[in-house]
Formats: C-alpha cells, structure tokens, sequence
C-alpha cells in the first residue's frame, strides 16, 4: 500500500474535505501552501499573531453554518487563546440549550524531544479533558492522522487535533481514497497476553518496540492506542485490562492529572476490571517538571524504551 | 433618514418594553424566583433599540452580560427569555443558560457571554461569515466599555478592519466595569478615539438619545453593508441599577452621578418628542405601557406555568449529535 | 475559640502579612476596602479589567524583589492570562534555571451551586496541577484558609490559591496570632477504619456529614482533606487506604483527568497500598458536562450526600 | 546629547559582537552543535545597541525569542550565553532555557521569552516595581512588530499608561512576524500611531541608524526617569536571516527586499560615520573585529570545555526554596 508521511497524510485529508464541503475554512498565521493555492485566500486566511481573535471567529464562523479549521501551530499557543477554547468554543452548544452546532476544528502540534524548552515542548491534552464539550484526538500513525482529522472535520462539536510534532516526517500506509476513523474507538496496536500498555500518539511506538524486544524474554505485550481522547474507548481499555490483569500507561506528558491518571482510574474504579488486577498500575510519563532545554537532561525527562520495559518488569514482578 | 411617527411609536414601545421587563426581573430576582445573576439593562435602553432598529431580522447580534436588551430589541420572544430566568424547559438555552447565556440564533441572537470582551473575536467570525456567504448581511457587537481593556477587544477590532469586515462595534459605555471606572481604567476619554489604531471610523454617540444612536449607527451599518468595513461607535450611557441585581459588588458611584443620570432618561426624552411632535399623547403612552405591562406578566405567567428541566437534562447537549 | 468566616480569616491573613512584610502588593479589579484603607493605593491596586496584564505584572514584580498577590475573581477569569500563569509564572523559574524567585499568589473563587451557569461554575483545579512550577492551596475550613494563605504568601513560587464561593460565610474556630498550615500536609478530618473518603474544598463537609449518618449504620469513614494539591501529600492519602482498603474520591469538578483521577491514580499505583485494596476506587465527581444554570439540573451534577453515600456502600459491598 | 567619539566606538564594538556571536550561533546552529532553535538578530543590532547605550546596570529590560542582541547590548558575558545555547551547565540558566530564555537578572535582563507579547505584561510588572522602589531606574520591553498583534500588547500599554511608570516600548519593526507580513496584519503603517490610544508617545525611529536609536531612547529614558510615564518607539528594521535558522518555515520574504535592507547595514551606516569623522581606520575596525572575533571564540570553547547536565538536574528548580 501507499505510504505517506504524517503531514502528507493531514493535508490530505485537509485537501479532500475542503473539496468536498465548500464550507471549510482554514485559518493560522502561515496556512499551508497547497491549501491555499488550491481553495484561494479567501477560504484559506492568513491571520495576524492573535490567536484569541481568530480561534474565537472559528466559532462565529461555526455558528453561522461554516466549517472552519483554526491551526494554532504549537500547543502552547492555546495558552493565550484558552477562554476562547474552554468558556466559549466548549461550552456553547450546552449553555444555549442545543440550538446550534459548532463544528470546529483546532489543530496544535505537542510533543517535547527537540529541546525547544518549556514553552514549546508541552503537551497538555489532559487539561482540555478536564472541558466538556470538546472533542480531543491523538493520532499516531499516518492512517489515523489522515482518518481521525476527516471525522474531526465532519463532526458538528470543537475538536481539538493534537499532532506530534516529532512525527510530521514519519511514513506509514494510507489507503488511496475516503476513509474515517470513528472517533472514540482504541486500537490494539498488539495483542498480548501478559501486560496491557497504554500508549498515547509517538509512546505508542515506543511500546511497539517494548514489545518485539520484550517477545524474547518471553513478555507479551498487549499494545492499546486511545487514538481519541475524548471521547475515550473505556471499553477496549477495560477490556484489554480484564484480559492480562496488568496494566502500563505511557504518555509524554506530566503525569499529574495528565491522561495516563485518567486511564488508571477509569480501570482501578471498574469493578469488574479491578477484579481482574494483579499487580498496582504503572505510569510511565514526564516528572513533573517543565521540559528542560538541554539534551541530556530532556532526554532524562521523556519516557523511553528502558522506562516502559522496567514498568512492564515492574507489574510482572521480575 | 426620515422617520416616521410609527416608527418612533414602535422604538418607544421597544425601549418601555426592555424598562418594564427589566423592573420585573429585579423584582423577581430579589424575590429569589429567579436564580443566579442578573445585570440590568435599566438607563441603557436606547442603545439596544436605536441600534437594532437599523437592523434586518438576518442581520446578526453578539451580546454580554447585560444582555436582555439587546435581546428584546432584535425581537426575542419575551415569554421564552423570561422562562430561561427562571430556568424552565421552555426557555431559550432549555434552562441551560440563564440571564449571562441567552441566544435565538433564529432572529440572529448569537447569544448573550459571562467573559468580558469574549463576544468580540465570536462577532468578528460572524461577520467573517456574512462576508464569505456573499450577501449583505452585517453583525453588531455590543460591549461594555470594561471589555475595552481585554486584549481580545484589540486583536478583534484588528482582524475586522484587515478584513473590512461587514461589522458595527456598538460600545455601551457606561463609565463603569463592575467597580472600575473607566476613567481610572484607561488614559483616553473616548473609547471611539482608539478606532484610529484600527484605521476605523470611532464616533462618540449620545447612548441616551435614540434619535442619535439610531442615526449613527444606521450610517455605520451602511458602511457595513456597502463594503467599506467596520465602525467603532462609543455610545455614551449609564446604568442606573448596581452592576448586577445581587447585592454583593459594593456600588462605588457617586449617588449624585446616578441621579444626574437618571435625569437624562432615555424613555422621559422619547416622550418629550413623542409629546412636542403630537405623535402620542400621555393618555396613548398609558395605553402602551399597560400593553407591556401584560405581555411582560404574560412572560411571567408562561415562566410559571412552564415545567422545570429534569434533573438527567443536565446530561443533554453537551455534544451537538 | 474565636470564630471567623471564611472570607474573614483570608482578609486577616492579608492584613497580617502585609503588615510583616513592605514588599507585599495587591492588585484586583476590586480591591478588598478594608485593605485599601490600610495600606493605600500604592500597595492595593486596583487594576482595569485587563487580567493578562496585571497577572503578568504580578511576575515582573515578583522578579524584582516583590511579593504580590493578583487576586482575579473568579477561577474562569483565569482562562483570559492562562499563558501568564502556565507559561509564565509557572516555568520562569525552571527556564531561567533557579537564579530568581517567583513569590506570588493568584487568588480565585471556584465552585457550582449558585445557578451561574458553565462559564461562572468552574473548578479547573486539576488543569493547572497538570502544570508544574505551580503551588495550589484548595482550603476547606476557615481556619486552612488563613493558614494555607499566609503560607502561600510566604512561598517563594506562584501559589493558586482555589477558594470555594460557595463558603465564603461559612464560620469556623481561628485562633489569635499568628500561626501557618504547611503546603503539602493533608489533614484527616475524621478517623475511621471502614472506607477512606478523600474530598476537596465543600465535598469535605458533605463527607463529614455523610459520615456522621453513616455512623449509625455502623460504618466508620475516615475523611481525608488534601487542603494543598500541589504539593499533594500522597503518603496520607495512601497511609489512610493502606488502613482501610477503600477508597472514594469526591470533588465537585468534572471527573475526567480531575484531581480525583490523580487520587485514584497515585493510591492505584503504589504496590503497597494497592495490595491493601479491597475494593475498586470511586469516583464522585461531576458528570463530563458544563454546569447546568438550571436548579434541578444543577443540583444534579453536583456531588452530594446521597451519591457519597451510595459510593461508600457501593465500595463496601453493600 | 552629545556623543564622544570613545562611546561611539563602544556602540560600534558591541554591535560587531552581536553580529560575529549570531554568524557563529548559525554556523553551530547549522552544524547541530547548537540544538533547538535559534531567531538570528543580524539586522537588527543598531536597535539593541542603541536603546541600551542609554541605560544603567541597574535599569532592567526585558526581551522576546530573538533575545542575543537584547543580552549582549546589556552587558552579558558571551561565555555564559554560549554556554546556555551549548545547553551546558554553566550556561546562564544551567542548560534548562537555551536560546529563547535567557536571562540574567544580576544585569537586569529579565528574559528572553518564547511567547510573542509575553514579555509585555512581565516588563510592566518590573516597571511598577521601579515605581515603587522610589529609585529612577527604568524598563525596556523589546518585542516584534508581531507582538503587536496580541491582546497583551494593548492591555500592558494601557496598564503602563494609567499607572504612569517608567517604561520604554520599544517594538523592533522588522516588518515581519515569522510568516505574517506586518502590512496584510495590521491596518497602520506605523506601530508608533498606536501609541495615541494610550495617549503616550509614539515616536518612528530608523532602526538601522545607531545614533538615531541612541537618540530616541535617550530621550524617552529620560521621559521615563523623570516620572512622565512611557514611550512607544518604533524602530524600522530588518532581519536578514530567515524567521529561524532552523529551515523548516519558509522565507516568504521577497528577496529583492531582503538584499534593499542588507545595503542599509546598521554596522556598514557606523563604519562610514567613523571613517568619515576619522574615529577609526579601517585597519583599527579590523582590530575591533578581530578582537570581537577571538571573544566569541573563547564563548565557544568555554562553552565545549563545560560540562553538560547530569540527566537528573532536570529534576531541580522546578521550584524555588
Ligand atoms: C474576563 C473577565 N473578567 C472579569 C469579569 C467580571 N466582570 C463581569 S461584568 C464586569 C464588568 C464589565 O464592564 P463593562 O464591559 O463596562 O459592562 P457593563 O457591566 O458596564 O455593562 C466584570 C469585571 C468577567 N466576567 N470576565
Ligand atoms: C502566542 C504565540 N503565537 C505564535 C508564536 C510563533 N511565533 C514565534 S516568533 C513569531 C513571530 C514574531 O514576530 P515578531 O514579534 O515581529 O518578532 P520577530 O520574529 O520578527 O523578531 C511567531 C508567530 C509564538 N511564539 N507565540
Ligand atoms: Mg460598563
Ligand atoms: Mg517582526
């Protein structure tokens, strides 16, 4: 099959949506050349540097029956647009009853691993977890970049599309044609018997490679990928849980409060799945400190293969 | 722009309309049947009428937290608004919202915000919106002078001059923020003089005089519809009532402040000219104001008789399906 | 002893720290009276309605000498300078690698109860603990309230401190003089051997009370308030579960990635207290909805005696 | 303000400094011996130089992500700043903030700042503080035509304002703010007419004029010192290299004006002043340069004979004792 890069595989989807729905609209501060050569400058818009200003159009656009896409760039930059994501784009359709759709798409790129500091390295989906009313996917591979962002772009809520930023040149299969990829339904990466892992968007590959070293010694890995966050598959990851009875969440985030507590509580708070537990939960995730600039010391920061594997060792026993 | 004595006749009973339903609201609010917070459109009722009366039922609003006016002067149902204060299945947001969160998008209400100056970028897309589908449809925004001091008052104002956008930003300014005063607040007299730094139009306008708020922004909504772009108008006003109805903000104006205010009542100045041209008589305007009078109990009654949510309908709407 | 309202015992905090201290500065958009009075405008500043501004004033000060404290109403208001706060605040210390100190307290109201609807009904705690280089104070009691806040004003770190609206006039025992309640110590409101109820802000008195009614049932709760959440006193939370063996988490913020994720998680995750488990952990929280302004729907979401205690039954088995 | 021909050579001195330490961060930046990211200030050093020619140790500034000139021009020491970019420990900030967050209170400068408009709100804060030591230091905040595209921009200027404090503006107008063109993002030619709206001064420098920067800073330092509040400079300027020395974003930037503004070389336009009224000889400005040279060079190897950080210091402070 077809193998794209993570970026190709959003522009395309980018590319065929705005085909489709003359309704899209793109907005960030340098949209992509393609998009705009293709669609013109008037459904493809520079904006100036005020993300409050132009995050918070998308909603007014949205309210008035467009389609837009807002592109923040960095995650970070969320930050000085935060009451228009979570007091306004979030809580509209609820405060006014349902009576109109807010189909929204805001795309930020995360991830730390390229000494960029504190600032830029962050990755803080799980605050905007904490927001009913959005909508938060984390792809991993090209497929479910390209997948999720269609479904992200056709959904009628604020969708928040969290992009690794070390991935943009990662290759993998993408079909020729349309495809969706539901939001809220995991992906077993890798069935195993002994260890679920959680992984979220690059920690996914991580695992993966956890897996085929670990396969040696023995260890089967059952390799889960939320792919959404919200919604978030509690099914599939209680499932795999009650399966091994041993569970790792790796994410690149602060561990405090991030998605990977989420995911050990929705497991240790379900009964049936809590039964089948046979060792306490591991979080394999950032300290909580800011992501430092210097190599050696973010390389520290940034869970990695010997972190996952001990972890794996670690609810194991052994 | 002429206007005719049936017009007038229909501002007025506008603006009598938002007096009496916001007189009944802070009835109701002390009484405690309606919940929350709720801040009073009393003293600024010329702003709303005058400048939704250039306004067609597509064109679009964005409102704030003192909102009911705005509401009711781009044609709100009554009944619907006053069942959201009390937090019944039949009002606007289904009792999800409240007095800081009404919206009919059918007549083009895009709702009222509880964050200051949040409205303003959601305006800007709105108009954004009326651009890109082509027609001449035009978005007023209206803000407090308070949310000239958030940066989203800034970034918007920008983005909507850069884009010529088909868009009337109506300032109340009503000298306070809660408890700060605008003159300690920012070192220009004129919110309108800042539209220079967007390349706009900014006109100060008597907020008291409907006459004049009417024709200013009547002129600024042709500019908006024939393309050249947004206005700044600054309309200046007064609240009479405390910045909300609940007592806890300490009210820090001067009382001889409010009263000279209160002196310049907009709906005491219709009548005047109500009364000098012969359109009405004080006898008609009785009649008028008994007229409100019922439809605003009428709302009331609707209230009442309207159920409450289910507790479970908590759980609805957080996602549009 | 001497009873203050919640509201008094922070204002006596204020008064008595900036008397000890010059350096101390206040900046709202409505400045305590009683504070004005004492220390004038220079000290006690009111501020335009422009909250990223003076947040980051409070840095800047901070970073020349000062000790202010930046008191933005209410907790939503937050999300208009989030970038001042998590960005700013929270990281220049660690960007700048420690050669200056950032000593400032964020003061905001939090809480749902009174029909404000979703914008003016929010407890983001838990999305600032995702954030490290913050401090957060959550008191329960008037009496944490003036200890947890002069401690906050004496720290050498921005400090958020979280106060319910809801209990402003709640009373309770303060003594005379001078005392302090460290960051980072939990307190056990009430000992017990059954089930560990741990409860933030509010949900500490409804636990109490639910543990009163319980009682006669025979059932003994212990109530564990964290009163800081950053630091959090993980060893009395899990000192407390490791006695009891269940655990029920109650906050009235929205349960996803929520404080009470990161309880449950750190209790889920310690192979100690783990092995005392006998019971899956549960969770009492908000549903994953805006606050509804509604009464009926309000009361609703927000946690209450009748769903603690239905947790605490269910945790028991019974 | 007369101007010795001793300083002169000091301004001409630090601003070959910043030009040979950026050649030399690129040319490590491109040999991946300097990690992250790095904003070139070549171009611009006229600006840094000269606004900080009127400044005291004890003034503080406060800086933006291309932040070198900013440190150097205020005294810094090319080693520690090498260091920091080398993510070494004795780096000014050991390792932990690289390019974008250097800082170094000791010299008042507050911190670079990866945020565009970050800085203001921070720099009005250490202003107040200067207000309220009572002394007559004074605070630059340098930011980006780019900043002035933020809410933040607004509300600290207007903050600055009403509270009178002893602050400089001083927006470095490069015309672009990494792919935004100042002109399709603002409807003003010139930032400094924004200064209107907060009713202080706004003055349009030539940023590639060293005396002239000088000048104009001077005067609104003693503005400042002299408790008449803050100024809005505007320095014209450019940058020569792309937005960052990493490649990935594209330089949009048309290359016919990227070689008009290299003819207006900000060190070239001092070479001619000191030849002309025979400060130096050509032969005594390669001197200068090779002196200049040698500095960066030490910064280098003291930068490559630092340790790096143990992987463990990540873990400390994340929070101040
Ligand atoms: C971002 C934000 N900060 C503070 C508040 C609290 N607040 C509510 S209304 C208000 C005053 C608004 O003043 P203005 O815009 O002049 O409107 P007015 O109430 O005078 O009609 C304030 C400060 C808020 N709602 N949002
Ligand atoms: C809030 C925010 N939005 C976007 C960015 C990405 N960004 C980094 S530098 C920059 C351009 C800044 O332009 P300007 O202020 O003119 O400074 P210059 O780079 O031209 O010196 C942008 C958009 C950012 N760092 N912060
Ligand atoms: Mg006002
Ligand atoms: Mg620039």
């Amino acid at each position: 099959m077809r193998e794209l890069t993570f970026a190709e595989a959003a522009l395309e989807a980018l590319v065929e949506e705005f085909r489709r729905d003359g309704k899209t609209i793109y907005m960030s501060t340098g949209p992509p050349a393609p998009l705009l050569e293709e669609f013109g400058p008037e459904r493809v818009r520079a904006t100036p540097i005020s993300e409050s200003a132009f995050v918070g159009a998308a909603t007014g656009l949205a309210g008035c029956g467009f389609r837009p896409v807002a592109d923040l760039g960095m995650a970070t930059f969320m930050f000085v647009a935060t009451d228009q994501l979570v007091n306004q784009a979030a809580k509209i359709t609820y405060m006014f009853g349902g009576q109109a759709r807010f189909p929204i798409v805001f795309r930020v790129s995360v991830g730390a691993g390229r000494s960029l500091a504190a600032q830029h390295s962050i990755s803080p989906y799980s605050m905007f977890m904490n927001i009913p009313g959005l909508k938060i996917i984390l792809p991993s591979t090209p497929y479910d970049m390209k997948g999720l962002l269609v479904s992200a772009i056709r959904d009628n809520n604020p969708v928040l599309s969290f992009e690794h930023m070390a991935m943009g040149r990662v290759k993998g299969e993408v079909p020729e044609g349309d495809y969706t990829v539901p939001l809220g339904q995991a992906r077993v990466a890798r069935e195993g018997g002994d260890v679920t892992v959680v992984a979220l968007a690059r920690m996914v590959h991580e695992a993966l490679s956890v897996a085929d070293e670990l396969q040696g010694e023995g260890i089967s890995l059952e390799v889960v990928d939320p792919r959404t966050l919200v919604p978030l598959d509690k099914e599939a990851i209680r499932a795999s849980v009650a399966k091994t009875g041993r569970l790792v969440v790796v994410d690149e985030a602060c561990a405090t409060c991030g998605a990977a507590a989420e995911i050990a509580a929705l497991v240790a708070e379900d009964p049936h799945t809590f039964s089948h537990l046979k060792a306490s939960i591991r979080r394999v995730c950032a300290p909580d400190v800011p992501i430092p600039y210097s190599p050696p010391m973010e390389a520290y920061v940034i869970p990695d293969k010997v972190r996952i594997a001990a972890a794996v060792r670690g609810v194991l026993g052994r | 722009m002429p206007l005719d004595r049936e017009e007038l006749v229909h501002l007025y009973q506008q603006m009598v309309t938002i007096r009496r339903f916001e007189e009944r609201t802070s009835e109701e609010f002390q009484g405690r049947a309606i919940p929350g917070i709720v801040h009073s459109y009393i003293g600024q009722e010329a702003v709303a009428v005058g400048v939704c009366a250039g306004l067609r039922r597509d064109d679009r609003i964005v409102s704030n937290h003192r909102g009911h006016g705005h509401c009711i002067a781009k044609g709100a149902d009554l009944k619907r608004m006053m069942a959201e204060l009390y937090g019944r299945k039949t009002g606007y947001c289904q009792g999800k919202g409240g007095s800081m969160h009404i919206a009919d998008f059918g007549i083009g209400m895009l709702g009222a915000n509880g964050i200051v100056g949040a409205g303003l970028p959601i305006s800007v897309g709105a108009a954004l919106a009326a651009k890109l589908e082509g027609g001449d449809r035009v978005v007023v925004c209206f803000f407090g002078d308070g949310a000239t001091q958030e940066g989203t008052f800034h970034e918007s104002m920008n983005l909507a001059s850069i884009w010529k956008l088909p868009i009337i930003f109506a300032c109340e300014n009503n000298l306070y923020g809660s408890t700060v005063s605008l003159r300690e607040a920012v070192p220009v007299t004129d919110v309108a003089s800042r539209a220079a730094a967007y390349a706009m139009p900014g006109v100060v306008v008597d907020g008291n005089d409907v006459l004049e708020v009417r024709r200013a922004a009547a002129e600024a909504v042709a500019r908006a519809r024939g393309g050249a772009g947004p206005t700044l108008l600054e309309f200046k006003t007064y609240r009479w009532r405390g910045h909300t109805e609940f007592r806890a903000i300490p009210d820090n104006r001067p009382p001889e402040e409010v009263e000279t205010w209160k002196q310049r009542c907009p709906i005491g100045r219709v009548e005047q000219v109500l009364l000098q041209e012969d359109i009405l008589t004080r006898h008609q305007m009785d009649e008028i104001d008994g007229r409100v009078r019922s439809l605003v109990e009428e709302a009331v009654s609707f209230a009442l008789a309207s159920p409450l949510p289910a507790p479970e309908d908590a759980l609805s709407d957080v996602y549009s399906p």
